[in-house]
């Protein structure tokens, strides 16, 4: 086991893949001569060359397309969004071809990609460039989303996403990169995609949640412990395949549940997952699932104004303890 | 840079009649073209009588260029085409029961009936689709080139587009970067004048070419009504393209003879019934090659005759099949949309048992 | 009262706000000469000229951004997309411009236009043109969305749209438009965007829907009435601003809801509807809330396949009785 | 077209000194640049300690692109621009106070606060944002250049993008639209010479200048180190534009002395400390429009050390104004998501009583 950090753990499963694999490749916008603007990248154009690691003009739609493209005939491109904030422009090329692509053909045609790049908040940078774009991604069916919230988690699920056959839209915290843990060294470490991951254990309330804000669960239960309640964290890791049995069995342990995530309410990840045990696990409720999310307001660039409308430790505790009615 | 402009834009005119082609060839030219024909004017017969449905767009009329622009290449290389792509599919290789049996829905389809007029795919023949979002496939294309430059492979992609695709931003993205990386794509665009019903002219105020030169792209005009012409241009392309000088823009001029779409009428709303007369009676590229021939005696009407029945019981026989051949089973939905069911997690949402 | 049919009643919101007001006009790919390639602006370019009904090329993230900047400076465009399935090459524009120029500038700079055009499937158009968008257009804050599924609700609706001083995306049902209803002739019939509507009455079950799947609600709840089982067909016509209070007195009446919509499940409408009702009418249930959507699949273009995927009132009525154990 | 092309690209020089400038005018074209200087300066030192946050790019080294290209514009005339935006700001008229309170993200600021330096905006000086989203600024453009004609006025917009910009497809839609309909904009690409870390040459095979003209919008090229030529040139364009002639793209040569944004080394990485250092001693606009006054006569040191303590205490006054200003109310963020709260429906769903 190796102390990585977030950044460097997704840099090695790029690199181990890109060993492993000569159809795989990196491009985007500063991956190459600059090492990415996140520098997720470094060393990889030197240690690859030019045609693997290709900087790329500020053209999404294009170079989303381009992707797209080399991977229906057998490329496995990794594409770099240099945040998802971008991707807007290139939506078109995810929904209506590389989540089309298979079906459309018959299943002549499978597109295995990865569209990989930050997603969510960082500090204070404003309106356009704070969103967490789970959504735009979950609701077509074709396309695979991973939300990588450790180190470890980061290597792993990568390196099961770019051996994926697959489009998958691979989302990492634009604040975890600095974030270290430990990391098996193993080349082969790959976590399959679908299997959430408990990261901590307490039978009072479960914390179901995905991304960076596992992070705050985490913080989460800690003060709920103070007061003597337990809760379990469930990190979902990865939002489809979705580990719906995971989610059962800590509602069914608890009864109860709170849904944090870092985006928006309306059709936020929680809307599913709640309409999932509304259906799946109605008997075993004792309270109303409820939600924690971002304010239902664009990102404020003003500081006290951000915190305020993030999701927040405290507002998590605060519903845990509004489902335990204490 | 004008001069870059005035070395790149060339007009291909048609050339002497036969020149350079063997009869072997012309007739062979001929007979896909006829094919071609046949096969749209049955599907436009299928669709009326709801045997096809959704949109179905065709090609009648613009037939030289799928023949002049397909038959030139290798079968590994690549084509790639917009919604009115069911000839260019046939000219790719792709066989007129399949692409007929796709058309009427059935599992036997090129996409098993999923994917449908807009939607034809032949993977082994290396026709990478039909798509439906305008300019789309530029992107795609560039994509195909690039892994074909990746591999370090010689083939082509060719990317048909219409001419009102131009207007599309990710289309200029495709262009430059295809430019600067040298990619072997020749985005052929197929310019009938009119997207739905707008004429290209009212919505530029430039040549198409000029925008494919302003990106680093050789842009040429071709008559596209002219086969020979035409394939003979793309065939001298195709070998730049192998060579590895980058990327061609081919402004291919034509005229679409039918609606744009079933539902859209010939004549009488955007474009005059004379317009349309005129080009059908003067623009015909079957009729064109077909009197070539005559003139220079190498076709008999007994020839052509029997090269029309031939196609036409190709088509016949397609239909036949198309009739034949069984509808998909309900679970080839959940099949295709992921190739790999992960062993963990779920997938699909809609609790309809899976 | 006339009897219109749906597109008969867009064509007149259209004219009668043009009239009203100088500000607003029509842009779009065939608009103009061509009377829209769902003749809904029939007349209005001889009518109002062709600075005021304007045909585009095929440029939708252009236009689109066309659009919103022109209603920065006190314009009201309706922006047509041919149909939605289009609009993802204009989402950027949406959700980063239109969604966010009011917050961003601090209050300053408005955008009151429309963008709208048919949203959902038609018949047999495979794959890449049978989306249903709402999702897309609801989970950021900024947008307002509505989805008329009658004539009357068409008109008033499409008024209300362009007389708001926010960006509205208006999704109409691309087979709806020959449906006929009676229409208020009066030049000022504006239905508030908001307003839910009970279009049927019944104590025994909820049916909650929007859009052109309200009429596929009032045959399931024909069905039912067979069955001796009266439901509710709430048709919520505006997703956002949303009438939760009607939903949550149905609910109230009921304590048994079913929500049907006609796009895919992760993250559709229902969702969100469903963790609205979890959280607020929780003790109200009798039974889990239950969803009919389109099967998670891309739409296939073979016919019965089609119906298949499809939410038809078969489903509805299942799902009905399920949530009344019988 | 190659003539329409030659016609339209022509390369503008400096002029003879003073040419045309009337001693008030270079003064106040001298002051403007200055007070943009010193107001960056401050942003710097106040990024540095924590006041400011977020993204900030600074636009040193480019003054004369906001002061050339702004200055001979009329208050009714607009500008938008992209994230690097902050002196054009202060240029269209916002108070260096409403900007700076803005960087500290205080309610007093220009947007209240909430928007940040990528998001200035000033409606009543007509200064309609920065944008964060590479190009988008020209959809924009193109919709305020279109109310301008829907409403038969005669202002113009000015659209600030940066030269990487100009491979966003959005923008090829944007010029192409204002070429066929005859709309008020010019395009003003200020072109650094870098993206980022990427040099343009790099992500393009030919000249900017090119791509607009191959729209049918006239493009030229200018020394944007100098504010004289560049104001002279943009001056005749505005003229132009208003007189209803159509679109301009003016590819206006800069260069950045700092690096992207505050996380971005100033050198060492995408580009050579010598080339930075070379720049700043002889591209840096104000140097040269001092030096020109000097030999000539117009400007003492006296003069100049009086203009910038003006300035230097207009800057200090902001960044007192912005410490002093109070923090925004959580609620504006609600009050300003919709214009009006609908009478019926819930529009928003956080569960935070609202
Ligand atoms: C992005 C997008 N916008 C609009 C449409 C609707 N549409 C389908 S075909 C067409 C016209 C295209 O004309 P052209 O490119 O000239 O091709 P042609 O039909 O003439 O072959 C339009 C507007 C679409 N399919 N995709
Ligand atoms: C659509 C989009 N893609 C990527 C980015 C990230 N980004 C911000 S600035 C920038 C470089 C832009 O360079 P240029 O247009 O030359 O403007 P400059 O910064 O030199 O003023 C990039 C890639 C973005 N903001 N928007
Ligand atoms: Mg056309
Ligand atoms: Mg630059």
């Amino acid at each position: 086991m190796a102390q990585l950090t977030y950044r460097d753990a997704l840099n090695q499963a790029l690199a181990e893949e890109m060993e492993r694999d000569g159809d795989v490749f990196l491009m985007g916008e500063e991956v190459a001569e600059y090492d990415g603007a996140y520098k997720v990248s470094r060393g990889l154009l030197e240690r690859f060359g030019d045609k693997r690691v290709k900087d790329t003009p500020i053209s999404e739609l294009g170079f989303a397309g381009l992707g797209v493209g080399a991977a229906m005939v057998g490329l496995r491109p990794v594409v770099e969004f240099m945040t998802f904030n971008f991707s807007f422009l290139a939506l078109d090329q995810v929904i209506n071809s590389a989540a089309k692509m298979l079906s459309m053909s018959g299943g002549q045609i499978g597109i295995p990609m990865v569209f990989r790049g930050p997603s969510g908040a960082a500090l204070q940078l404003g309106a356009q460039h704070s969103h967490a774009c789970e959504t735009w991604y979950l609701h077509a069916p074709g396309v695979k989303v991973v939300t990588p919230s450790t180190p470890a988690d980061a290597k792993g699920l990568l390196k099961a996403a770019i051996r994926d056959n697959d489009p998958v839209a691979f989302m990492e915290g634009e604040l975890l990169y600095n974030v270290r843990g430990e990391v098996p060294d193993d080349d082969d470490f790959v976590i399959p995609l679908g299997v959430a991951d408990l990261k901590r254990e307490g039978g009072d309330v479960s914390i179901i949640t995905h991304g960076s804000m596992a992070h705050v669960a985490l913080q989460a239960a800690g003060a709920l412990a103070k007061d003597g309640i337990e809760a379990d964290v469930l990190d979902l890791r990865s939002l489809r395949p979705l580990d719906v049995d995971a989610i059962l069995a800590t509602v069914a342990k608890t009864n109860r549940a709170v849904y944090l995530e870092e985006g928006w309410p309306y059709l936020g990840v929680g809307a599913q997952i709640v309409s999932i045990i509304m259906e799946e696990a109605f008997d075993d409720l004792d309270a109303p699932v409820l939600r924690v999310t971002q304010a239902d307001v664009p990102m404020p660039y003003n500081k006290h104004l951000e915190t305020w409308a993030r999701p927040g430790a405290a507002r998590v505790v605060e519903a845990c303890k509004k489902v335990l009615y204490v | 840079m004008a001069e870059t402009e005035t070395a790149a834009v060339s007009v291909v005119n048609g050339g002497p009649a036969l020149g350079g082609f063997s009869k072997e060839k012309l007739v062979d030219l001929l007979r896909h073209m006829l094919l071609y024909r046949r096969f749209e004017e049955k599907a436009e017969e299928a669709y009326a009588i709801g045997k096809i449905g959704g949109f179905c767009h065709l090609h009648i009329g613009q037939e030289a260029a799928a023949a002049g622009c397909i038959l030139p290449l290798r079968p590994d290389d690549y084509v790639i085409g917009s919604y009115r792509e069911h000839t260019q599919a046939l000219a790719k290789g792709l066989s007129p029961n399949a692409v007929m049996a796709e058309l009427f829905g059935k599992a036997s389809g090129s996409s098993g009936g999923v994917g449908g007029s807009m939607h034809i795919f032949g993977a082994d023949s290396r026709f990478m689709g039909g798509n439906g979002i305008v300019g789309a496939q530029a992107g795609l294309a560039l994509g195909i080139a690039w892994a074909i430059h990746y591999r370090g492979g010689d083939q082509v992609c060719v990317c048909f587009l219409g001419d009102a695709a131009v207007n599309q931003g990710g289309f200029h993205e495709s262009m430059n970067m295809a430019s600067i990386w040298k990619l072997p794509v020749i985005y052929v665009v197929e310019n009938n004048a009119y997207g739905m019903g707008t004429k290209f002219s009212r919505m530029s105020d430039t040549e198409m070419v000029q925008k494919a030169v302003s990106h680093g792209v050789e842009a040429t005009v071709i008559d596209g009504e002219d086969v020979m012409a035409t394939y003979a241009h793309i065939d001298a392309l195709v070998e730049r393209v192998r060579g590895g000088n980058g990327p061609q823009f081919v402004d291919v001029e034509c005229y679409r003879f039918k609606g744009h779409s079933m539902s859209d009428p010939v004549s009488g709303t955007y474009r005059s019934k004379e317009e349309v007369d005129e080009r059908t009676e003067n623009a015909d590229p079957i009729k064109l090659l077909r009197d070539r021939m005559f003139t220079a005696d190498i076709l008999t009407r007994e020839e052509l005759a029997a090269i029309d029945k031939e196609v036409r019981s190709i088509v016949d026989a397609a239909v036949a099949f198309a009739e034949a051949a069984p509808e998909p089973e309900v679970d080839t939905l959940y099949k295709n949309v992921y190739s790999e069911i992960n062993p963990h997690g779920r997938l699909f949402f809609d609790g309809r048992g899976r």
